[in-house]
């Protein structure tokens, strides 16, 4: 039944190679009033009465094949090219797993070295681990590692209230246990002098993203003075940043970070509701024994031939156990991949391109929006590819026209996150975007505006 | 023609694999501080991309190419129906924050989900959230101490973890900030119950167990254990890696476990995918149930629209949105697929296999088994020592199985069995491919004491030699980039 | 651009090794006056843009993936496993060609000659090609080759009313040039006696199809009297099945056909809207070098081991020009991987079950139908999957109904082909249709009867 | 282990790879007489399956392995944005007799593609339905004689074929019951003038000629040779294979060619499956329309909707339904993505890397090229007779050239050149690739003339050694089934 090969003669020949006459011998050690309990669970389906109901499931969501979006927040709807679902669908790589036995894993380990290379490229920085869980585990075990680095002797994380609120939260799930503070985002203020007062001789590290949690930049100029700041403190600076802004923005290695995290969802894994996504995790190398995640690294064999490792395991829980730097062990390999593939596929050029239609076609929404009645596009420094409009009714209200009248999907509303902006969306455009997708935003928010529209509870799909 | 040469190596200034189309928008002006000098991502053609990753890909083993009896990793194969249910568009192209109406079939699946793998391993509510096996353990563990706290309880910080544990189990608890207290076996291979005892008392938060353990033992004194912790004021963690055993069998949280991950990557038959992604969902009592992080899904009270709810004292969010969403659509396919009774015979199966291993091993005579006087779950723990081939080891045996065409098991691990080999068939293998890696176990130990050199120097039919891992550590090479042109 | 990788270097490299200073010397030899033509093609599209077209213009198509449907008339929704996409998608598999070089091309070899050995199983024939273009052109290819066994000493073929109708008319276009004859479909007479009384000593060759295009099914017995008949006059017997059906039906290698052909797309192969299918060719053994199409053989290496290579190749094209038995050279490759994929995922007991299931379903389906009021289940011989439905009004206007009010698409309307059965369609059910789907139907053709209800010629998808 | 075992080896009586429900209906006996005694198909799990096909996957060579120059046969890149488009559940789940109202998307995508590859090639109608370039041919064939009857001319039964043409050419002739009359070629690989005007008669239906032709040669005297013909009441096939090589530089219409072929897997990038599905649609001029087998699409007369339409005088349908759809969605997704620009491109590098191969090849002396005084367009033929290597043949160097992990030419055609090597390296190719082939043949004549057992006993490195195709011919083993169980 199922995936299950034995037949019955094979069931038999075991049990008396066994020498058992019944397979519930082998669970006599189970304490026998809790044995085979009865399972209430949905009766079996085929496989072709499972793939109509899943069918029937996926048509539920409303899916931005189908749907203009201009959501971002943390996941962004760029363009995946076919090959990279081709590469990542060989059953050679996505059947594998940690490649303990290198020596039938070098097709993965080089892939893997390829994107620790190409990421450190991307990102300016000298090491790249094989990845974290995703963009916000990546920050809490970049500030673990910089606890690391310090001895523990500093302890306080100095965080910016425009990085990621989930990344602010998962970071202070991470450490709830450990003797740290986390401080920084307690007011609003998106001013790098606020959190260089904040430094101290306890802080460990200081984290800010760029482009930050509202798309807006820093000149790497400032970048590269906070990051002397910080350093002068005998802090370090991690930096969250947008690998697709990579693509023309100059890379947090040029200006100091000395970790550089990402979402690195971006580079050709799909919006999948979330997740599997991709923790990009950069570093100096010179704090490669502290740091986290797998590496891999390239060696020879016995031939002298090139090949790839796992290494420098020794900083991993399966050799060091409550002593290791991390306790992560499956990580987000498949994703890495697609990635890799991507980067690949794209190379200098495509990223490039892709970076900046973003800024090009964002640069135009703001520019309409902007001149919409009542729409107020935040200004105050510029932008990559999201953008805060400020907006004459509650956000809910008018994603709700948007996506009834329009079919299409609106911006993240910020009034949980940043209510000091008051009804404030923040909206990404992207490759994705055409400009007819654009121009029926600008329209619909405008009659969108009228708090007496009528908004009619059901969405159909 | 090196289609899988290095990377970088088949980059050509101008290439490009993928074209975009112009702006359509009149464009605005980069402002030149912001730009990069050089952006040193190789340039290739898509022939030359889809090349080289096929070619790497045929230098890899897989669970889709043969046995890959990697213990405590449940390398069962992975259906390709689930691979077709992840990239459905209605899944795969779905942005986790879009309102809750817009994405009732993807949240219906996560709520079905969650009550199913309750309902398997006995938990009164679940949370998707994190990302893997031990994601779950360091949620598990934030959530247990955090459930000691709000009942005043603030000097716990002692986790006990038996000797047998897998690594993440001490490596979750210290990155939690608590002290992993090690806690020894029994010469059954279950853990000393005497040992226990005398380390219980009131700092303890409570232990971590797996079960059946990575001996592939089934824990006995299960019930005792989770009594003696639970009497001591501590709770009981369950390391869920071993679920494939046990499903139908019993239920962890029915032996007394408060808190226990899944690895869906294992027990639910989703993709390993190199390393990852996995999907390490938690299940707790009732009791422990608000400390879970979120969202969760809910449903309303009118039963009629599926909500995200975060439990009122949860320990907050353990990564962004809701966890490995693609992972859990594969694992709710294989699980609608079987259903109660085949789950049940998902282990039986397993258990079955790992006997039939353990037992023709026992015969066999070459390899000792040191729990062998017990039958397995679904793994059994055998040595690499053997008899009249002194100079050879486990890693030997492992290279050298490599030349029979399959994966080596699990080796040195778990660590309180020398020169460990640790083999978990699982119940998708069939009985000729046991068959075949059990006689070529038979010929390496022949092979091993009449010809060593054979196994030192394997593997000999691999795309590359024994690797030169000592000095890949030594002197550590993880990226290596074009010069830059000057 | 797109997939072509010379660089600019590259290119001026070429011309001077080529001695030429501009690409345009190259064509030097084509005409001038007509050289480089303005041609009015649409402006190239990027990826990211052509798989935006493609999506909405798949969208404009009903699919039966959100359709329920009955329509076969020889192209049939039969479950196709995932595994069978998985096969098929190996770049290894579908982007190599013929295998001239049998040393790198084992794989596809050995798979064809699995499809072979499968096929023959599953139609008690000894030998079978590598595929023809599909189920029509094979019983094209059947005539043919029936006039070359029989030295063209005899050219007419005697087709059955019942087989297929596109089949016939493919054969008519097929031997059009030639001196040959087709008869016997003039009658609308599904009786073998016609059929056998046609036959004389000019018939090359009998084509009926079992079950036929109405479904209705001979007994062996009555086949093989037709068989014993036909050779007793010289001639031969072909017979075009349904593979799905020989799952539990006595195969035509069984009762007497010397060449056996099928639509093999039911075998793991897409709907595709028509293409690309597969043409199943299966013949006795002693005829094989009078067949058409490739065929894969097994021998050794010179090592002694086994391999396979095509053989035989004296029969074709490239070897023997104007003297080929056929004139194929590419055939249908991949889908004989897809239906040897298909055979070997559901094997024995999967493909039995199918055909159990499409019986089952089919009966139970035509009880219903046949207790309309106004309705009539044609019922004079048994059925497989597939019957007609004699109906109260034009199907046309039935099927209108269906689609419209229950998202059903109905029957196939016999009217053309079939005129004097009246206003008759030809319903299909396999396992694909749920009970409930079938329920549907019948109520809903049980209110599509009166003339009176009002039909809205718009169908929204 | 061995997965890649014969398929019959892996079965064990009682397996299945897939499950089905049970019937949600009543049963309906079925009739005892009707019932097969055995199915003799093989019984398999899923994983074995899976792992089988892999295994066998890995032991082709394929476009997305390597180069694979084989003459006359285009192998380019396979684009993998055409694959998804393929399976698009709006193309791969639609069945061929919907009403068309319901397939109005299908419908425009033919619709379109008819005008474009009528548009490249210079024709007035194209019919898609034929499923191969023999397929094509075929009809093409037959349209002319439909159009010379059509006329009353019903003496007309030769066709003219040049010696160089592919051997689909003179079996489409006779399987369309004509008369084949081969024409030689002149010493700079064209049509010999002289010999077809000496043909011509009013016997003539007309030529079928390849332009650019097998010998990778334009016909320069392509106009006059139409203009001959159809002064002779004849009328002119162009065999469209090659196609590749002119898109943007010259269209066979306007040269005077009344009926063509297209082979959608070699100009239009659909992949070649292992030998298929292909794709033939045939172009007509305006005069041929009427006879083009049917359906096609057109439009209403108000431009909104699509409709079948068969045309008046029809040779009648050449193949059930449409032709090959799938295949027609990835040759339309190629050239929606190329336009005219980009094919023009396309045709251009494909001759420039052509031509580069032929200029190295001549400058190297080791293959002489016997047309080598004339650029070439996509493909160049040359010759397996190494100077001082009197004892190798071609097949010995295609074998070699296995073992430098290269697809080997086509060889042994055209049959006009003896010995030939009939090399296209499409315009897909880097040139970084095209020297390593230049390269290996290089060598390869250095070891014939060196070592000349090393290339009769090659390959060496491949799955197999060569194989006894002798032996296969006289005792044909076509098809291994298990013996009965008794
Ligand atoms: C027993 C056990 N516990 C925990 C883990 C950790 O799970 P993951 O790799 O999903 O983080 C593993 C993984 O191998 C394991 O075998
Ligand atoms: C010149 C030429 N003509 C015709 C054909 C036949 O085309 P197909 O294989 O699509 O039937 C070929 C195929 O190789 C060819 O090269």
């Amino acid at each position: 039944m199922r995936y299950i090969p034995l037949t019955d003669d094979d069931r038999r020949a075991m049990m008396e190679a066994i020498g058992i006459e019944d397979i519930d011998e082998l669970f006599a050690d189970v304490p026998a009033e809790f044995r085979y309990p009865d399972l209430q669970l949905p009766a079996p389906l085929t496989e072709m009465e499972v793939m109509r109901e899943l069918d029937m499931m996926a048509a539920e969501n409303a899916n931005l094949r189908e749907f203009a979006s201009f959501l971002g927040a943390g996941a962004y709807n760029h363009f995946v090219p076919a090959i990279v679902d081709t590469i990542i669908s060989r059953g050679e790589f996505y059947t594998a797993y940690t490649p303990y036995q290198p020596e039938i894993s070098q097709g993965h380990l080089q892939a893997a070295f390829e994107y620790q290379s190409m990421v450190a490229a991307l990102t300016g920085m000298e090491a790249v681990n094989a990845s974290h869980y995703d963009g916000s585990t990546a920050v809490a075990e970049a500030a673990i590692m910089a606890v690391n680095i310090q001895r523990h002797k500093r302890r306080t994380i100095v965080v910016s209230p425009t990085l990621h609120p989930q990344y602010r939260e998962v970071l202070r799930t991470y450490v709830q246990g450990m003797d740290m503070k986390v401080i920084g985002d307690e007011t609003h203020d998106n001013d790098f002098h606020a959190l260089i007062d904040l430094t101290d001789d306890d802080t460990a590290l200081v984290i800010v993203q760029n482009p930050d949690f509202l798309g807006q930049l820093h000149t790497p100029q400032e970048m590269q003075d906070l990051a002397d700041a910080v350093h002068a403190k005998g802090a370090l600076l991690a930096v969250a940043t947008d690998p697709i802004a990579l693509g023309i923005l100059k890379p947090p290695g040029e200006y100091g970070a000395d970790i550089v995290t990402a979402e690195g969802q971006v580079l050709g894994n799909s919006l999948s509701f979330g997740g599997p996504y991709l923790g990009i995790f950069a570093f100096r190398m010179k704090h490669v024994r502290k740091s986290s995640g797998r590496l891999v690294g390239e060696t020879v064999d016995a031939d002298g031939n090139r090949g790839y490792v796992l290494t420098l395991s020794t900083r991993e829980q399966h050799i060091r156990r409550e002593k290791a730097t991390s306790n992560i062990c499956s990580n987000q390999a498949l994703n890495a991949l697609a990635a890799a593939a991507y980067l690949a596929a794209m190379g200098k050029h495509g990223l490039r391109k892709v970076a900046e239609l973003s800024w090009h076609k964002a640069h135009y929404a703001a520019q309409q929006i902007h001149q919409i009645d009542g729409y107020e596009v935040v200004m105050d420094k510029p932008f990559f590819k999201e953008f805060v409009v400020k907006c004459p009714r509650p956000v809910a209200e008018i994603n709700r026209y948007l996506l009834e009248e329009y079919g299409i999907i609106g911006g993240y509303d910020l009034s949980r996150d940043y209510p000091h902006l008051g009804d404030a969306m923040l909206l990404c455009v992207t490759e994705m975007n055409t400009r007819e997708e654009i121009d029926d935003l600008v329209i619909a928010l405008g009659e969108a505006q009228s708090p007496h529209i009528h908004l009619n509870l059901e969405v159909s799909l | 023609m090196k289609f899988d040469d290095y990377i970088y190596d088949l980059s050509s200034p101008g290439r490009t694999g993928v074209d975009l189309p112009d702006p359509d928008v009149p464009e605005t002006p980069i402002p030149e501080e912001f730009l990069r000098d050089d952006l040193p991502l190789p340039e290739l053609s898509l022939p030359q991309v889809t090349r080289h990753y096929l070619r790497l890909s045929q230098k890899n083993y897989a669970v889709d190419k043969g046995f890959y009896p990697l213990g405590s990793c449940t390398m069962k194969y992975n259906p390709k129906v689930n691979e077709w249910a992840a990239r459905l568009p209605g899944f795969a192209n779905v942005h986790p924050l879009q309102d809750p109406h817009t994405v009732q079939g993807a949240m219906s699946l996560m709520y079905e989900l969650q009550a199913m793998i309750g309902e398997i391993a006995g938990f009164d509510a679940v949370s998707l959230q994190p990302a893997a096996g031990a994601h779950g353990e360091f949620t598990g563990v934030l959530i247990m101490r955090a459930a000691q706290l709000a009942r005043g309880e603030t000097q716990r910080h002692k986790i006990l973890v038996p000797d047998s544990a897998h690594g993440t189990n001490p490596a979750s608890t210290s990155m939690a900030g608590f002290t992993a207290v090690q806690i020894p076996s029994d010469k059954d291979g279950n853990v000393d119950i005497e040992a226990l005892k005398a380390a219980l008392d009131d700092e303890v938060i409570g232990i971590m167990i797996t079960n059946p353990n990575t001996l592939g033992l089934f824990e006995s004194h299960i019930v005792e254990v989770c009594n003696l912790v639970h009497e001591a004021g501590g709770l009981v963690y369950g390391d869920g890696a071993n679920l494939n055993a046990i499903m139908g069998i019993v239920r962890p949280g029915d032996l007394g476990v408060d808190v226990m991950h899944f690895n869906l990557h294992k027990t639910f038959s989703t993709p390993h995918g190199g390393g990852g992604p996995g999907s390490g969902p938690v299940g707790v009592t009732a009791e422990l149930a608000p400390f879970l992080p979120g969202p969760i899904v809910d449903m309303t009270e009118e039963g009629d629209e599926y909500v995200w709810r975060t439990p009122e004292k949860s320990i907050g969010r353990i990564k962004s949105f809701y966890g490995n969403f693609g992972v859990m659509v594969r694992a709710y396919t294989y699980i609608k697929m079987h259903g109660a009774e085949g789950l049940r015979q998902v282990s039986e199966i397993a258990v079955l296999n790992a006997n039939y291993m353990q037992a023709r091993l026992l015969q066999m005579g070459d390899y000792p088994i040191p729990y062998g006087h017990r039958f397995c779950k679904h793994e059994t723990v055998a040595q690499g020592k053997i008899p009249g081939a002194e100079g050879v080891h486990t890693l030997d045996i492992a290279k050298r199985l490599i030349d029979y065409d399959f994966h080596p098991p699990t080796i040195y691990f778990p660590l309180i069995v020398s020169e460990a080999l640790m083999i978990e068939p699982t119940e998708t293998e069939d009985k000729e491919t046991i068959d075949a890696f059990l006689d070529a176990l038979d010929k390496i130990a022949d092979e091993a004491r009449e010809n060593p050199e054979l196994l030192h120097e394997a593997p000999h039919n691999a795309p590359v030699r024994r690797l030169d891992e000592v000095r890949a550590a030594r002197h550590p090479i993880l990226v290596r980039l074009p010069a830059p042109a000057t």
